[in-house]
């Protein structure tokens, strides 16, 4: 580092040689401090996230069994396991079912519903707000354990609130319509997530832009294609890809239908736990959750394509 | 073998993150103190209260107490659970599997074969010595429910109890149907004629027999298994598995007619609470005929704690036996039929005192532990005679099916690959209640069967 | 206070793209400097550069006489405003204007008494324990001079701290920022895109573009004596005219019109060369009647100013501007000739002025 | 004028059945447990409180509220800390296959949650010597929920304008100190929301800490909300009402405080 020279004489001052290097960022972090305030989190998710991870993959490799003789000796399989799930039918029923638990209950429920309850209450203040925002957080912060009695007593045929009300004592919704109702259940469990994320995400949106919209005559719903769209996109990537992630993996329905009935409401991440726990087939069972993770990818990178290409 | 080289892998990572250990409570310690722990699926305040309050407040003061007297310093420890049958089944198998667990262990009989085939439990021969073959209390137990321990020949593990299942009705609906209060069908056919009766009487629900995969193995033990008894059929036998016999065609008939019939609630066989709710119609008077174990008796109509009490259960609650299809044509030529189940308790053969876990075992087999267990309301058929002979006195029902069910009843193979086996059962009921022709329903399982067991050639012609 | 100087400093982004390209310029002491430009012309770059937001790929950094070059920006000893203020939304404008302090580690009572004495100098006690949300942008503005001069540091970096205000504000605010400046005499540097406020308020500027300094001077000479065209288009709030002229012995041949050769480039040009003739319109009179090395057109628009008008004659088909007093302006249609002033005329070579 | 009015009514309208769709399932947890033969009905409470004395008295419940709130806070506090400093490091500075990573690690985490993953982490535990205890719980639980968190607070924090650092650092403060004063509170809405996400995931957790912790007295809630079935699998609804409320009623508490201390809410933006 150069030192002091006598004073103003620019002339005077004796350069270093190279200058010393040092980071640009913002904070002035450096790769060094970056990597040690990162070193922790990843630390902790390479033994407890990608060490198991990469551990049910290999599992799934194999035919590992919770018991029996395949459980003390298990053998290597190859890719058996993938090409029983593949030519499972029940397998593909799950899938399917799934695609429409988070088309329906995400994609659709959670991302429409939160976004119009974000954009109804997006300029008000006062007990209304805290009120309806209140409730629909209770719906995402009780347990499941709880919640799902809740729905079970809700939607119960004979003693439940819902026929009751509608005057149809003996409906069976978790029978006759058990993918209504998981979705439905998911859409009411899920909504305040979305709720937040797209509150906050209209907070950027400059009020000046939607008024200069509307000033422009913009219909509702062109303001928000022209100018609350194209602002809170990135938002809609990040929770899109969470809540379908999450939704994918969502163990829930099983509470409610577990499964049933004959498998009606069976979605991938119920599958899996009755081949794994209920049947202790485990080597099939992480195959299974390693075919959701290559669909969940799938998925991931369609939304990125479909958000992130238009910029 | 696969998963030692990880473990290798994962004691780098742990030093690389130097995480210190975390304390694991172990047995032994220095000098001549021995710690032992028992574990059930049992919890006070929750699952099976009254046995883990047994455990906790009479087995090991007890126990303990007679150790002193021997002159051994022996601390027992008991570890409650107390959720779903296959939760518990999952920890206990990955304790097992890493030598974990507690001493002595509870397991559902028919988990033996599996979990013998694992290696996470041991014959007690071997790991306890002759002691346990020689115990004392074996005189006492039926040979039928020594079998339920005895695994390839072998002693795994002292049986806890047995059960049996009969065909509850509800008298006062029968005599509204013109029925005889002391019901006892000969024949399936009295069962139907009886159902429609009551149907005809106006019953909401005749006959209740579990079916479809909502109820697991309730279907299979309180409905598949025992009518296919009285049809003749076995499972598996002689390691043959049965598939799309004539006796699987008349079980999955007998579905038929009843739920396609009218005679049953297709419905109630789907709900996820199906066999809540049907004890709880059973308590209502709104169901005739129930097939269920004496779990019910205890545990659900119970008038003192039951989950769907009926005060008047010694009045209304009648019971008969499951009969044949036609007398004569159950399984060992039997006219009555009936199923078994029972628990199991076993030392883990990861334990450092062996000797002492066994003796803890064997105690609380011991004539006076199981007269304090089934002591003030808890009374369940135990496995040995000299007990059952007393407690079950003043027990109608109890005796009933010690006496008179349990010389008919049968097992299901304690064979890996029975609980896959169970599924496809209850899949081929569902397919039943839900209006698939029986032949065809016995075809498909059949066919399920094969990818299972490991093709045809394990299946009887 | 201290003295800014910056030696052959060369700023490469990686990528290759080049944002300072070896750049010399001495800032001496109380000076208050502009750095004038075209968005993505570098000002900023530089900027930050000096600050040490930005590490110099080459040369050197020197303020104060200390080579700062590989120094962090916290250890220069300097202070700057940002574009936004970058207040701190989750402070009270005490504490915010105590930040800097607070990280030198002066005592809670001290820094707080500091803050105050520096917001009343700027008129903030009544703000003191607002948070900036609840502030308006002239006094966020405030704010965050008042954070800057709690430093006490040798030299001030302002980032375009003018352009989040309403232009009404913008003119006070520059006159006060021009006052504050004098009364602290702190060597200040400001980046500012807008010619009329580096020219109301410097004592020197350099106008970039690329990331070259294409001229240093005080505002008077930059504004008359713009040293290429580029300075030249950007400098002024109407445009200067740059034409297309062609020397005939003594004139020049502008627009098929001939104009005498500016003052300040006799004796420098060779006959028949092609050159570009400049003259803002402020230093062109406007006349209805013929006259001597005029510019002769029709008017084809004329541009209300307030005080004056700015006539745009077509001059064979070459657009020519002059500034004409109020009352004065000409009507629209009417044949008018511009006389650029011969003093203030100029001319550029291959776009460099020709100059002795 | 008429078009407002419309709006109005259908603004009020649509309010009202959200409300109720977001209401009429919470009922039945606000009077069962005061009713002394609850049912699946939702029916006027005979408020007794003999279902609570039950719940006390129960050697394990109230204790398993506690651990509850051991393992959230615990798994909480780590979630929050860990993922703002990488998530802060991750945002400012240019590491090379950055967003891949994280969206690798992001799908990773999703198999860590399924049931398949049951085998490898107790395993692991076994070979840390993790297993039956609070902080192996907490550990792995972190691990789990870090990309998620990390991935949500990336987004805050890459909203946030980098001036604020960059002023900070002119006058001097050290990258840990401009965490500390700066970064933090301007993001705190987000960690808030982070914190309580990762109390209502640790909170319904019931695989992991089953598997992982044998002794009953370090169970959380969610086992022991499990055990209150009889040896049928019967739910006792007196019971299983009055603990899932008092179940509840912690988390509830929890969002309460955080939405106060540090206004619940995504990033807003800088409120100006």
């Amino acid at each position: 580092m150069a030192q002091v020279t006598s004073p103003p004489e620019p002339a005077e001052v004796v350069s270093p040689a190279p200058a010393r290097r040092y980071s640009s960022d913002a904070a002035g972090l450096g790769r060094l401090r970056a990597g040690a305030f990162v070193a922790p989190a990843l630390a902790l998710i390479a033994v407890f996230l990608v060490f198991p991870a990469l551990w049910v993959i290999y599992l799934g490799l194999t035919n590992y069994r919770l018991t029996g003789v395949a459980a003390a000796e298990p053998q290597f399989v190859g890719l058996d396991n993938f090409v029983k799930a593949l030519t499972d039918p029940e397998f593909w029923d799950s899938t399917w079912l799934t695609f429409q638990f988070v088309l329906g209950s995400a994609v659709i429920g959670q991302v429409v519903l939160g976004f119009t309850l974000a954009w109804m209450l997006k300029d008000r203040r006062g007990t209304l707000k805290s009120v309806v925002e209140g409730l629909v957080i209770l719906a995402w912060i009780l347990p499941s354990a709880v919640v799902s009695f809740l729905w079970v007593a809700l939607l119960d045929r004979d003693a439940g609130t819902l026929n009751a009300l509608l005057g149809i004592p003996g409906f069976a919704w978790l029978l006759d319509y058990p993918m209504l109702s998981i979705i439905i259940f998911n859409t009411w469990r899920g909504t305040a997530f979305s709720m937040m994320l797209y509150g906050a995400a209209l907070g950027n949106v400059p009020p000046s832009h939607l008024e200069s919209a509307r000033l422009a005559g913009a219909s509702g719903w062109q303001q928000l294609r022209d100018v609350v769209f194209p602002h809170i996109r990135g938002h809609i990537l990040t929770n899109l890809l969470l809540i379908s992630l999450w939704t994918f993996n969502d163990f829930s329905p099983f509470l409610l239908t577990a499964g049933g009935p004959d498998g009606k409401s069976e979605v991938l991440a119920v599958h899996v736990y009755k081949v794994a726990l209920q049947n202790g087939d485990l080597g099939y069972g992480a195959a299974i959750s390693t075919v959701i993770l290559l669909i969940n990818l799938v998925v991931a990178v369609f939304y990125l394509r479909l958000l992130r290409s238009k910029k | 073998m696969v998963l030692r080289k990880r473990s290798v892998v994962a004691v780098l990572a742990a030093s690389a993150l130097g995480l210190a250990g975390c304390g694991q409570s172990s047995g032994g310690g220095g000098g001549d103190a021995i710690e032992l722990t028992i574990s059930q699926n049992a919890i006070a305040g929750g699952k099976n209260a009254a046995a883990a309050d047994h455990i906790a407040n009479w087995v090991i003061p007890k126990f303990e107490e007679a150790q002193k007297a021997k002159g051994k310093d022996v601390t027992v420890k008991f570890v409650p659970s107390g959720v779903d049958d296959e939760q518990y089944k999952t920890k206990l198998s990955l304790d097992l599997k890493s030598g974990k667990g507690a001493d002595v262990i509870d397991i559902d009989g028919i988990w033996a074969g599996e979990f013998a085939e694992a290696g996470y439990i041991k014959p007690l021969g071997e790991l306890v010595g002759p002691e346990a073959e020689s115990w004392d209390g074996w005189q006492q137990i039926p040979e039928a429910v020594q079998g339920l321990a005895t695994f390839e020949g072998k002693k795994y593990a002292l049986p806890v109890g047995t059960d049996g299942r009969v065909l509850y009705f509800n008298k006062t609906l029968f005599t509204k149907a013109g029925l005889p209060a002391d019901w006892q069908p000969k024949s399936w056919q009295e069962i139907l004629d009886a159902a429609a009766k009551l149907k005809s009487s106006g019953v909401p629900v005749p006959i209740q027999i579990n079916a479809g995969t909502a109820m697991g193995e309730a279907t299979t033990m309180q409905g598949v298994l025992p009518l296919l008894a009285g049809a003749g059929g076995e499972v598996q036998k002689d390691g043959k598995w049965t598939g799309a016999s004539q006796a699987m065609k008349d079980t999955l008939g007998l579905y038929q007619k009843i739920y396609g019939g009218g005679l049953g609630d297709p419905k109630l066989q789907q709900e996820a609470k199906g066999r809540d709710k049907a004890f709880q119609q059973f308590a209502e008077g709104k169901i005739g005929i129930l097939l269920e174990g004496d779990y019910f008796w205890r545990g659900v109509v119970n008038p003192k704690d039951g989950v769907a009490k009926m005060d008047d259960r010694d009045q209304v609650v009648g019971y008969a036996k499951i009969p044949a299809i036609e007398p004569g044509k159950g399984i060992r030529g039997q006219d009555f039929v009936s199923m078994s189940g029972g628990a199991l308790r076993t030392v883990n053969p990861a334990t450092k005192h062996p000797k002492e876990a066994f003796e803890l075992l064997a105690f609380t087999l011991s004539p006076e532990a199981l007269k304090e267990e089934t002591k003030d309301g808890n009374v369940r058929i135990t496995p040995r005679t000299d007990v059952n002979k007393e407690i079950l006195a003043g027990e109608p029902l109890l005796t009933y099916i010690s006496e008179e069910v349990l010389p008919l009843t049968a097992y299901r193979p304690p064979v890996a690959v029975y609980p896959q086996v169970s599924v496809a059962l209850q899949e081929a009921t569902a397919a039943v209640a839900g209006g698939t022709p029986a032949d065809q329903a016995a075809a498909d399982y059949q066919k399920k069967l094969e990818g299972l067991v490991g093709g045809a050639g394990n299946i009887a012609a | 206070m201290a003295a800014i100087e910056l030696r052959g400093l060369t700023k490469v982004y990686p990528g290759g793209v080049k944002a300072l390209d070896s750049l010399d310029l001495t800032v001496p002491d109380g000076e208050f400097f502009a750095l004038l430009g075209p968005s993505g012309c570098g000002k900023t770059t530089l900027l930050r550069t000096i600050a040490g937001l930005e590490t110099a790929t080459g040369g050197a950094v020197v303020i104060g006489g200390r080579d700062v070059t590989g120094v962090q920006p916290g250890g220069r000893d300097i202070a700057m405003v940002f574009q936004d203020y970058a207040l701190f939304p989750h402070m009270d404008v005490s504490d915010n204007i105590a930040y800097p302090l607070r990280i030198k580690k002066v005592a809670k009572a001290a820094r707080h008494a500091k803050a105050a004495e520096v917001g009343a100098r700027l008129g903030l006690e009544q703000l003191m324990d607002r948070r900036p949300g609840q502030l308006s942008g002239g006094q966020q503005q405030r704010v965050a001079l008042a954070r800057v001069m709690a430093t006490q540091a040798q030299a001030f970096l302002f980032d375009e701290p003018l352009s989040n205000l309403d232009a009404r504000l913008r003119l006070e605010a520059r006159t006060f920022l021009k006052k504050l400046q004098r009364e602290l005499g702190v060597t200040t540097v400001f980046v500012t895109h807008d010619q009329a406020e580096a020219l109301a308020m410097a004592d020197r500027m350099a106008v970039m573009e690329a990331g070259h300094i294409r001229q240093i001077g005080t505002p008077a000479e930059v504004f008359q004596r713009p040293a290429n065209t580029f300075v030249a288009g950007f400098i002024g709030s109407t445009p200067m005219n740059l034409l297309d002229a062609v020397v005939r012995g003594d004139t020049l041949e502008v627009a098929g019109c001939k104009v005498p050769v500016p003052a300040s480039a006799r004796g420098l040009l060779t006959d028949g060369e092609k050159l570009v003739y400049g003259v803002r319109p402020e230093y062109m009179t406007y006349s209805a009647q013929p006259a001597d090395g005029s510019l002769a057109g029709d008017v084809v628009i004329l541009e209300n100013l307030g005080a004056s008008h700015l006539v745009t004659l077509d001059v064979d088909d070459v657009l020519v501007q002059a500034v004409v007093p109020e009352g004065h302006e000409p009507a629209l249609g009417e044949r008018g000739h511009a006389v650029p002033r011969a003093d203030r005329a100029l001319v550029y070579r291959d776009g460099e002025l020709v100059s002795a | 004028m008429t078009r407002t009015w419309a709006g109005r009514i259908g603004f009020y309208t649509l309010i009202a059945v959200l409300l109720a769709f977001f209401t009429i399932p919470l009922l039945w947890l606000a009077a069962a447990p005061f009713t002394s033969d609850p049912s699946y009905e939702v029916r006027m409470p005979d408020f007794t409180f003999e279902n609570f004395q039950t719940i006390i008295e129960h050697p394990y419940a109230l204790w398993s509220l506690v651990n509850s709130l051991i393992l959230a806070i615990g798994t909480a506090l780590l979630v929050v800390v860990l993922s703002a400093l990488a998530a802060y490091a991750l945002s400012r500075v240019r590491i090379p296959g950055r967003d891949a990573l994280l969206y690798a690690l992001l799908l990773l985490s999703s198999i860590i949650t399924g049931t398949a993953a049951m085998v490898p982490l107790f395993q692991l535990a076994i070979e840390l010597n993790l297993i039956d205890s609070h902080t192996g719980l907490i550990l792995i639980m972190t691990g789990g929920l870090l990309p998620a968190a990390i991935f949500m607070i990336k987004d805050f924090m890459d909203a946030t304008p980098k001036s604020y650092e960059e002023s900070a650092r002119v006058f001097g403060a050290s990258p840990l100190q401009i965490v500390r004063h700066v970064v933090t509170p301007v993001v705190r809405p987000g960690l808030a929301t982070i914190a309580v996400w990762t109390i209502a995931n640790v909170w319904g957790n019931f695989l992991m800490p089953f598997l992982l912790l044998s002794d009953v007295e370090k169970q959380p809630a969610a086992v022991i909300m499990y055990t209150l079935y009889t040896e049928g699998g019967q739910a006792n609804l007196k019971v299983l009402s009055t603990f899932g409320l008092l179940y509840s009623v912690p988390v509830v508490l929890m969002y309460l405080f955080v939405s106060k201390k540090y206004g619940f809410r995504f990033h807003g933006g800088i409120k100006r």
